[in-house]
């Protein structure tokens, strides 16, 4: 496989830790994403997804566990300019096409932010040429550098988060919830985009939705989420054709399709937590049932799920 | 379905390409977050008019007393208690110099034997009313403009600090800000007034020394709000100093409400001024402001009603118009209301 | 008493403007009414300008507290409707000894409002308590000391309490024995703080005693009700068992605390109150109305200016100086159009109808006018001025009242002073009453706008301010010829009537005109608005402002 | 909420203390001395009267005991008033302030709810602007012209009120109240207005409607209650505004109230006065806010439940 | 089967600061008994604006009805006087809007705003209307409705808000629901909770449901017809099967495509370029010429009138007519048509 870009180990967040009302959002997760893929992360609202993706770009500090990226770890000290290399390795694209965008400053100086921060530009001009061509890259044209925010739909202005995250050229983007808030006719210009960029410039992704089919369409491997615990992850295909978590099966069966044939068949399974029935002292750990294919269960559920998938193949 | 579909041309049906980034065009005008508030505040005749005023009075604050040929200052004892008299309006009934002398209505103008022109009328001490109500409009601004910007700057950055660097900071920030709360401001505010010389200043730091929380507040309110919103995030995971988010991203975006605020301090302030001069705590003579014009024409409400009246116009108008043009920008600049 | 030297007198307040006391008539001095013509309801409403802080005779030291004193308590003596001092507790005229150190008074059968008889031993009982320091009197001390044998040695605890020159000698009759010789002693048995006081009463109420109308024994011609001790209400009701009962006609009086002026005419206007002092804007207003009533009081203000100051001599210790301030502003201006209240410009300290001779001629006659109001001779005297300080320009600060009446005046004072004497620059600088005193304790400031009313009927009370050394004399004036002629006024002369007269009127002139020490401005009359019905209220130069003894209500029906 | 309010008052007792604090030194700074006849008496006698009360001792001393006997509820007594208990004249005083306090809130903030209400739902018809004007003159006029000309009007020439002083039973209260009811009423005016307009625009509205809910029944039921809670949250500084209104209106119309004989106890250096009514406007100031706060969560269930953690 | 709403000719426009916004541009559709009309369409559309006007919630001071009649059981609604409509609203027609967590009111007990419809609209007492509330409420499947029924929104889950304001909607068993994006703002797995409680809820009582939506997979799921809306206007009618299976308009074959099927192997999905109309200055002819790969010269000129494609299915495209080239539309949608009878590409039995 692909060399390691990112090793996420045992990583916690908790908000208003020690006080009646802590939050685990992210609760003791561990993964990897590899250099060149994308990697989907999917659950319900408030699994702790957002959060996630935020731990690791150093948004939040980290209530335990290492973010190691190329290496190092992300949340360990750094100097100010090791941060700043950092913060133009790895990039951000966020969910609300209307609140990610200053409202109040021009695309070309959106767009140019991160020129500036770094200083990757020499001049007015050069920093002018540079957001033009990432415009273009976006499929917006220079006219556009003008204006402001308020005056573009909801996918030129995906599109405008995507022109400035790209403007630092960075190695790595989380992409959160990068289409939810969009129209469906929508979607496929800033998915299509972000496929197009990742063969382009060989970007890695963490892809994070709430919704399947997306993700399917676009990650090489999937992460299933649920109350702040990564409880399945695999390849993207293998996640549909076989998932074995409940929470996971759940998921999957409550999608609907834009095919009403597929629809009036459709069976919807539910998710009840209590029916794993772990007793005390068993441990629940991600356990890799097939190659690459890991799933958040006890030893005994391990035992079961890798009988019955051997008895798939 | 009722059109005559036979009729069309052939090439009607040729397929033809579009230019798919003609598709991406923004055909409206550009306009910043600034113009689209301007235009939505000349929709509202209330705040035009207002601004209009304000530019009057604040225009009239500096050349009003160069208009009228007496000075405000110069006391002619000789012509003390005149009332208003406009040349052009002698025939009209009113402006006309008539005015009450101990109870009985008299062309005083004649009487003291003055053939020169009032146009607000004179006070006690024979001083142009004119000249006066304009140095004291233009006092009264100035305190409120001072206070109000000093109001500004401690609020902003009080709640700014508060809520941008959050956790302890803020907390100990904000329990501080609920001690002063229950702090009744008045007496705070009679008390340094007191405390300090007697003057301009005094008032000015009086009036600011608790006015600030109210800025404060509102400010951290919004410091909250927008420092997790997206845009802000982006900033930071590009690596943006604090000074930069502040300055770039902050400021910008809570402007208006600071703006706003500032609207409706402003107006508090001239009128918390002109409630000191009634506990006599206001300005020192001969400096005059609206508050202490209106203060020492109160009492003579009855027979020399111009006294009173001119100031309180004045007065009365700034309110009203600083008021209105608050609401105004409030419904132009704070997206909440935005239809 | 006025101004910031207020002394003696029950705090007038010392601001000019406080015009709002015009209450009270000009002595009206109209024969007892025929009885026909009393109305069957004999109750007066008035208000008053501030609350009763308190009711003890020893602890008063305002206006409202004296002028309440005066009419529910009384002394030896009381000043009558010509505010001639006639025996009031004492029966007839006290006699006096030889060297006029010994006054022996016999009091006559009176009663308190509890029915027990007025004692000798009440006055010694009240005199020794306003001096003892631990009842910590404020006008104990100040009246008595260099008057009352022993009181100034008793305040420096070089005497005891016991050791005060007063004693009774039996129920009946008290001794009382002085330092020296003072001409005006008797007047000053009418002073509130001489009263008496029923020992074992006060002592049973303890700290409560005159904290409300419940805790005080009477002995005036009226007694107070419903006073909660710091509510803006109360009443005067008939004593019954008042030596002079029958003399007194009404039945109550109904007072309100009515601290705005515009309030007090409205309520004038409808008929609620029958009375209202008004301010210079009100007197304006209503210069013509037939009800007005305009009185002339024996207050004085005037520039006090201050000769050295942080140690340093000021501008001011030059003699031309001082008499070009003082010449530079029109009086009569200021009177008439700025004051407007009835108040006289003065050119003189000593006040016009206030003390007179035994032949009923003013004092004022001796003297005349002093430094009146003359340009001319103003710039003369700057320009003279300057050339000796070797300056072309001045500034100078005017230290005055924070009350609007003060306000103006001072911006009145600023203007023709800068205008008449060229150079001048004056800054004004207006504070609450007692921040002016603290100011001229520290002597800090240039000029100050003081006023002063009398403590007693003698125009010593005026001129003994400003001898050197003198607590009131906070400007270092000295001169040894003043002080020489006011020593033997008021000792050697102490006897001789004409003698002591020239000799204060001689240290006025030169106070005044050659010195310039100190520059009048203006004798403060009040104007109030009194309802045609309210008869023979009479008002006092000193001590409680009005006796309603004598007062009657007569057609209001 | 037992846990909350306990917390609350503990912040009370934080501040009052500063408050007590700051005002003692505050005030032992104004210059001129409580002894109004100070300049009479010589230095020996000044001191005499001094050691009285106690204003001979160093400061910090003054401080201990004012605060000893503050913390036993002892406000000391007044210099004015002589041997009168600070805590017996605002006790005495209280009656009418809070009277008028309480009228001229409530007359403020019902007619300013009502004009707010009209605005609303009216909005951008004359009847909006019409409220609109009447709440900012009611706080561009300042309250003593206001008060005074109140009194003129309906109380010298029309006859209908008394023209001032506490005599009248209720009647005296109505021309204060209503003199002091012009700054609530505008602020609740132009609150309820900006409420109700985001409020009428609201999800629930809309549903409100589609359930068949007429225009009334729209603003009153289900819209009203929503704007009201806003409005709740600045009853306090509203609150706290009416005292300095009483300052004013109390002496205009010679009413015995606690504001009347605020100023001129600092005038006159009255440091009894000074800290007590200081201290009393500030406990009632926190009283008010901590009632406002539980009104709040009485008003808006989503508070009440979760508990105060704010 | 019964019409009960007809909407003829619905013509629109809000009149904003900038200027007139022709929101609704001519909308013809009607609705049959028990069926469930799914209106799609992007975001602007009108969608909401349509059936806000049958409703007749859209603010009077901002929106001016131009044309067109919509029929109630015969009844023009837009004739009726307030006190008229008000009673039409909440009983024969009520509403279901998008976001749970700000359509209740958030001070009032859930049992007053489930019985408010009732009391208003049914002859029933207080006690009465409880009970209907409860059982209403065990019927959208929340547990405890006795308990919950005291509580304040607040204290539900977007899940269970959505239910709370399904069971208000369907409290005097309306003949129409119009049920404005009910799931958008739900996880995936609620939605299909809520979707399934609809269908059931619509079985029992034979209600007709106006269905909003942008997912296509829930019109897939839920409606019987549907209705495409561009630029304000319909742009394509007909059954769930036509739409989705023979799809005739170049905007319906976009909105097709441009979703990735489970299936679907690597292949770019198919995007429709630019941005939606602005209908402050809608384009002269078809609106969605501007964006489409079959753009015909007279798409710019005029707008294409309805062609029937079949008896219940209509589509607004030139590409209808006679007179125009045949086109070959995406991949993806020749793969649906394979599936279709009828149309051009079936592979099935030949036509
Ligand atoms: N700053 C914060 N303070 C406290 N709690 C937080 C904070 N941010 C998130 N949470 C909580 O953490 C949990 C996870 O939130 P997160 O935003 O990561 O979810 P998500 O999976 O991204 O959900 P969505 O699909 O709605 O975006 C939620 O319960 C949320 O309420
Ligand atoms: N109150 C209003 N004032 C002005 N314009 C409005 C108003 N309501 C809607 N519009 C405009 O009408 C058009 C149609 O809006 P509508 O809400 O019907 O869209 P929609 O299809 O429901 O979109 P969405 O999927 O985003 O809900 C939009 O251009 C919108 O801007
Ligand atoms: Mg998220
Ligand atoms: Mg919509």
């Amino acid at each position: 496989m692909a060399e390691k870009l990112l090793e996420i180990r045992n990583l916690k967040q908790y908000f208003n830790e020690g006080k009646a009302n802590e939050v685990r959002a992210v609760d003791d997760i561990s993964f990897d994403i590899y250099k060149g893929e994308t990697l989907g992360l999917v659950g319900e609202s408030g699994c702790g997804k957002s959060t996630t993706g935020r731990s690791i770009i150093r948004l939040y500090n980290a209530t335990d566990g290492e973010v190691i990226f190329d290496g190092v770890n992300v949340h360990g000290k750094k100097s100010k300019s090791d941060l700043k290399i950092f913060n133009r390795k790895m990039q951000m694209i966020f969910q609300d096409p209307y609140a990610s965008l200053n409202p109040r400053m021009k695309v070309l100086d959106i767009i140019a932010e991160g020129l500036d921060i770094h200083g990757l530009t020499k001049n007015a001009k050069e920093r002018k040429d540079r957001v033009h061509e990432l415009l273009e890259t976006v499929g917006l044209n220079k006219e556009h550098a003008n204006r402001y925010p308020h005056e573009f739909s909801g996918g030129q202005r995906q599109r405008l988060g995507i022109a400035r995250a790209l403007a630092v050229d960075p190695e790595f983007i989380i992409a959160d919830e990068p289409i939810s808030a969009l129209d469906v006719s929508i979607q496929a210009q800033v998915v299509n985009l972000l496929k197009e960029l990742q063969e382009e410039k060989g970007l890695t992704y963490l892809f994070i939705a709430h919704d399947l089919s997306m993700v399917k369409y676009i990650s090489d491997r999937i992460g299933v989420m649920y109350f702040g615990k990564l409880v399945e992850l695999a390849p993207a295909d293998e996640l549909y054709k076989n998932p074995l978590h409940p929470y996971t099966q759940s998921l999957l069966s409550a999608i609907p399709l834009p095919d009403p044939n597929y629809e009036r068949t459709r069976v919807r399974k539910s998710y009840d937590p209590a029916s794993h029935n772990y007793q005390d002292g068993e441990e629940i750990a991600m356990r890799e049932v097939t190659p690459g294919h890991f799933v958040f269960c006890s030893e005994r559920e391990f035992e079961s799920l890798k009988l019955t998938s051997a008895a798939r193949v | 379905m009722t059109q005559n579909l036979d009729k069309l041309p052939a090439d009607s049906f040729k397929r033809i390409t579009i230019d798919s980034s003609a598709a991406e065009r923004i055909s409206k005008p550009s306009l910043s977050f600034w113009q689209d508030a301007w235009l939505r505040i000349r929709k509202n005749k209330a705040a035009i008019v207002s601004i209009v005023i304000l530019i009057l009075i604040i225009l009239m604050s500096f050349i009003g007393p160069m208009l009228s040929p007496h000075d405000a200052e110069t006391q002619t004892l000789t012509h003390a208690n005149l009332p208003p008299k406009v040349q052009g309006f002698e025939n009209l009934g009113f402006w006309d110099g008539v005015g009450n002398m101990a109870g009985t209505d008299v062309d005083l103008y004649e009487l003291k034997k003055v053939d020169t022109y009032y146009w607000f009328g004179t006070d006690g001490l024979g001083r142009d009313m004119f000249s006066r109500v304009w140095e004291g409009t233009q006092i009264s601004l100035f305190i409120a403009f001072v206070a109000a910007i000093i109001d500004m700057v401690i609020g902003v950055l009080y709640g700014g600090i508060s809520a941008y660097y959050g956790g302890r900071v803020d907390d100990i920030m904000q329990r501080i800000v609920e001690i002063l709360y229950g702090i009744p401001n008045l007496v705070v505010v009679i008390l340094m007034i007191l405390v300090m010389d007697p003057g301009i200043m005094a008032i000015i730091i009086a009036i600011t020394i608790t006015g600030w929380i109210g800025m404060s507040r509102v400010v951290r309110g919004q410091v909250l709000k927008y420092k997790n919103q997206e845009f802000v995030l982006a900033s930071r995971t590009l690596g943006a100093s604090n000074n930069r988010i502040i300055s770039k991203h902050l400021l910008p975006n809570i402007l208006g409400i600071i703006i706003i605020n500032t609207m409706f301090t402003i107006p508090g302030a001239i009128f918390f001024e002109a409630f000191l001069s009634f506990i006599g705590l206001g300005l020192q003579p001969p400096a005059a402001s609206l508050g202490t014009l209106i203060n020492d024409g109160y009492k003579l409400i009855k027979f020399q009603p111009h006294i009173l009246m001119f100031p309180s116009i004045v007065l009365s108008l700034l309110m009203v118009a600083f008021n209105l043009l608050g609401d105004g920008l409030r419904d132009a600049l704070d997206p909440k209301m935005k239809d | 008493a006025c101004g910031k030297d207020e002394p003696a007198a029950p705090a007038k307040e010392t601001d000019t403007e406080e015009t709002t006391d015009g209450e009270g008539t000009e002595t009206e001095t109209e024969e007892e009414p025929a009885e026909g013509a009393l109305d069957a309801e004999q109750i007066l409403n008035l208000n008053h300008v501030a609350e009763i802080p308190s009711l003890d005779s020893s602890i008063v030291e305002d206006q409202v507290g004296f002028d309440m004193l005066g009419n529910v308590n009384e002394g030896l003596m009381r000043l009558d409707q010509e505010n001639v001092p006639v025996p009031a507790m004492a029966a007839e005229e006290p006699t006096i000894s030889e060297d006029g150190l010994t006054y022996t008074f016999k009091l006559r059968d009176a009663k308190w409002s509890d029915g027990s008889p007025v004692t000798a031993n009440d006055f010694e009982y009240a005199w020794k308590r306003a001096i003892d320091p631990a009842t910590g009197s404020p006008y104990g001390p100040y009246m008595m000391a260099g008057v009352i044998k022993n009181a100034t040695a008793i305040g420096e605890k070089k005497a005891e309490v016991a050791d005060l020159g007063v004693k009774a000698l039996d129920e009946k009759t008290l001794e009382v024995t002085l330092e020296r010789p003072v001409p005006y002693f008797i007047s000053l048995m009418s002073f509130g703080t001489f009263f008496p006081l029923k020992e074992e009463f006060v002592k049973a109420q303890g700290d409560k005693y005159a904290t409300n109308s419940e805790t005080v024994l009477y002995n005036g011609p009226f007694i107070m009700t419903d006073w909660d001790g710091t509510g803006l209400t109360w009443k005067l009701k008939k004593n019954e068992q008042y030596w002079d009962a029958e003399t007194v006609k009404l039945t109550q009086i109904n007072f309100d605390v009515v601290k705005e002026v515009a309030t007090a005419v409205n309520l004038y206007t409808t008929g609620e109150k029958d009375r209202t002092g008004l301010s210079g804007e009100y007197a304006m207003q209503y210069a013509n109305d037939e009800n007005l009533l305009k009185e002339l009081e024996p207050t004085i203000f005037y520039f006090k200016y201050n000769q050295e100051r942080n140690g340093e001599k000021t501008a001011l210790a030059n003699k031309n100086i001082r008499e070009a301030l003082a010449k530079a502003f029109n009086k009569d201006d200021l009177a008439s159009v700025v004051l407007a209240n009835g108040s006289l410009p003065a050119n003189y300290l000593v006040p016009k109808e206030f003390t007179f001779t035994a032949e009923g001629a003013d004092f004022r006659e001796v003297n005349g006018d002093l430094a009146t109001y003359n340009v001319e001779e103003a710039k003369a005297a700057w320009d003279k001025g300057l050339s000796e300080l070797g300056v072309t320009e001045l500034t100078l600060e005017i230290l005055g009242g924070d009350s609007d009446l003060s306000k103006k005046m001072d911006e009145y004072f600023k203007s023709q002073l800068e205008t008449n004497l060229e150079g001048l620059t004056i800054t004004l600088k207006e504070v609450p009453f007692n921040v002016r005193l603290e100011l001229d304790e520290a002597q800090d400031y240039d000029i100050q706008v003081s006023g002063w009313g009398p403590d007693y009927q003698d125009p010593m009370t005026f001129v003994d301010l400003f001898v050197t050394g003198s607590s009131h004399n906070l400007m270092s004036y000295s001169n040894p010829e003043f002080d020489k002629l006011i020593e033997s006024a008021k000792g050697e002369l102490a006897l001789d009537a004409e003698g002591r007269w020239n000799a204060m009127a001689q240290a006025e002139k030169i106070l005044l005109a050659d010195d310039y020490a100190i520059a009048p401005i203006y004798q403060r009359g009040t104007m109030a608005l009194v309802q045609p019905y309210v008869k023979g209220i009479v008002s006092h130069p000193f001590g409680g402002d009005y006796s309603y003894k004598w007062a009657y209500i007569s057609g209001k029906e | 909420m037992a846990k909350y309010i306990a917390r609350r008052v503990f912040y009370m007792f934080i501040t009052l203390f500063l408050i007590a604090t700051a005002t003692f030194f505050l005030m032992k700074t104004l210059p001129g001395s409580p002894i109004a006849s100070a300049s009479k008496l010589t230095p020996d006698q000044l001191a005499v009267v001094e050691a009285k009360y106690g204003l001979n001792e160093p400061l910090p001393v003054q401080y201990g005991k004012y605060m000893l006997n503050l913390a036993q509820g002892d406000l000391g007594n007044s210099f004015q008033f002589k041997g009168a208990s600070v805590t017996d004249l605002i006790i005495n005083r209280l009656g009418p302030s809070f009277l008028l306090g309480a009228q001229g809130m409530i007359l403020g903030v019902l007619i300013g709810i009502v004009l707010g209400m009209i605005a609303a739902l009216r909005q951008n018809t004359i009847w909006d602007y019409g409220s609109t004007l009447i709440a900012i003159i009611g706080i561009s006029i300042p309250s003593f012209v206001f008060a005074t000309t109140l009194q003129y009007w309906f109380g010298v020439q029309l006859g209908w009120f008394p023209v001032a002083l506490w005599k009248d039973g209720w009647m005296s209260s109505v021309l204060p109240s209503i003199a002091l009811a012009m700054g609530p009423l505008a602020i609740a005016s132009r609150f309820i207005r900006t409420e109700m307009i985001e409020v009428l625009s609201s999800d629930y509205i809309t549903l409100a409607r589609s359930k068949g809910a007429s225009g009334f029944e729209v603003a009153f039921k289900h819209a009203f209650r929503n704007a009201l809670i806003p409005l709740v949250t600045v009853l306090g500084p509203v609150a706290a505004g009416l005292l300095t209104g009483s300052l004013v209106i109390e002496q205009i119309f010679a009413i015995p109230g606690i504001g009347e004989q605020f100023v001129k106890a600092i005038m006159i250096n009255d440091y009894s006065i000074i800290m007590g009514t200081t201290l009393f406007f500030s406990v009632f100031l926190i009283f008010i806010i901590l009632v406002v706060d539980v009104l709040y969560g009485v008003i808006d269930p989503r508070i009440r439940l979760s508990g105060g953690n704010s | 089967m019964e019409k009960i709403l007809e909407v003829k000719d619905l013509q629109l426009s809000f009149h904003t600061f900038a200027g007139e916004v022709k929101a609704i541009r001519g909308v013809n559709f009607d609705l049959q008994k028990g069926e469930t009309l799914a209106i799609v369409g992007e975001s602007g559309s009108g969608k909401s604006v349509t059936t806000k006007a049958i409703m007749r919630l859209l603010p009077e001071s901002s929106s001016e009805f131009k044309s067109g009649q919509i029929l109630f059981n015969g009844k023009d609604l837009t004739k009726l006087s307030d006190k008229e409509m008000q009673k039409i609203r909440g009983k024969d027609i009520s509403m279901i809007f998008q976001d749970p967590m700000t359509s209740l009111n958030p001070t009032m007990t859930i049992g007053r705003q489930i019985t408010e419809p009732l009391l208003k609209h049914q002859k029933v007492g207080k006690t009465e209307a409880k009970k209907i509330a409860i059982d209403l409420l065990r019927m959208v499947g929340m547990p405890k409705p006795e308990l919950r029924i005291k509580q304040y929104p607040h204290q539900f889950s977007g899940g269970q808000r959505q239910r709370i304001v399904i069971a208000i909607a369907l409290a005097c068993n309306p003949q129409i629901l119009i049920a404005d994006e009910p799931t958008t703002a739900l996880d995936v797995t609620i939605q299909a909770q809520i979707l399934e409680l609809m269908k059931d809820l619509q079985k029992k009582i034979d209600t007709s449901i106006i269905f909003i939506t942008h997912d296509l997979g829930v019109v897939a799921n839920v409606a019987d017809r549907v209705a495409v809306m561009y630029g304000g206007r319909i742009v394509e009618m007909g059954t769930v099967d036509e739409i989705f299976y023979n799809p005739q308009h170049p905007y319906t074959w976009g909105l097709l495509s441009s979703m990735p099927s489970l299936d679907s192997a690597d292949e770019k999905l198919y995007a429709i370029p630019g941005t939606p109309p602005d209908l402050l200055d809608p384009p002269k002819g078809d609106a969605f010429a501007l964006r489409s790969d079959f753009a015909l010269a007279i798409d710019l000129e005029q707008a294409p009138p309805v062609f029937q494609v079949s008896d219940t299915h209509y589509a607004a495209t030139w590409l209808l007519h006679p007179d125009a080239p045949q086109v070959e539309p995406p991949a993806a949608i020749v793969e649906r048509m394979k599936k279709f009878p009828g149309s051009r590409y079936y592979e099935g039995v030949a036509r």
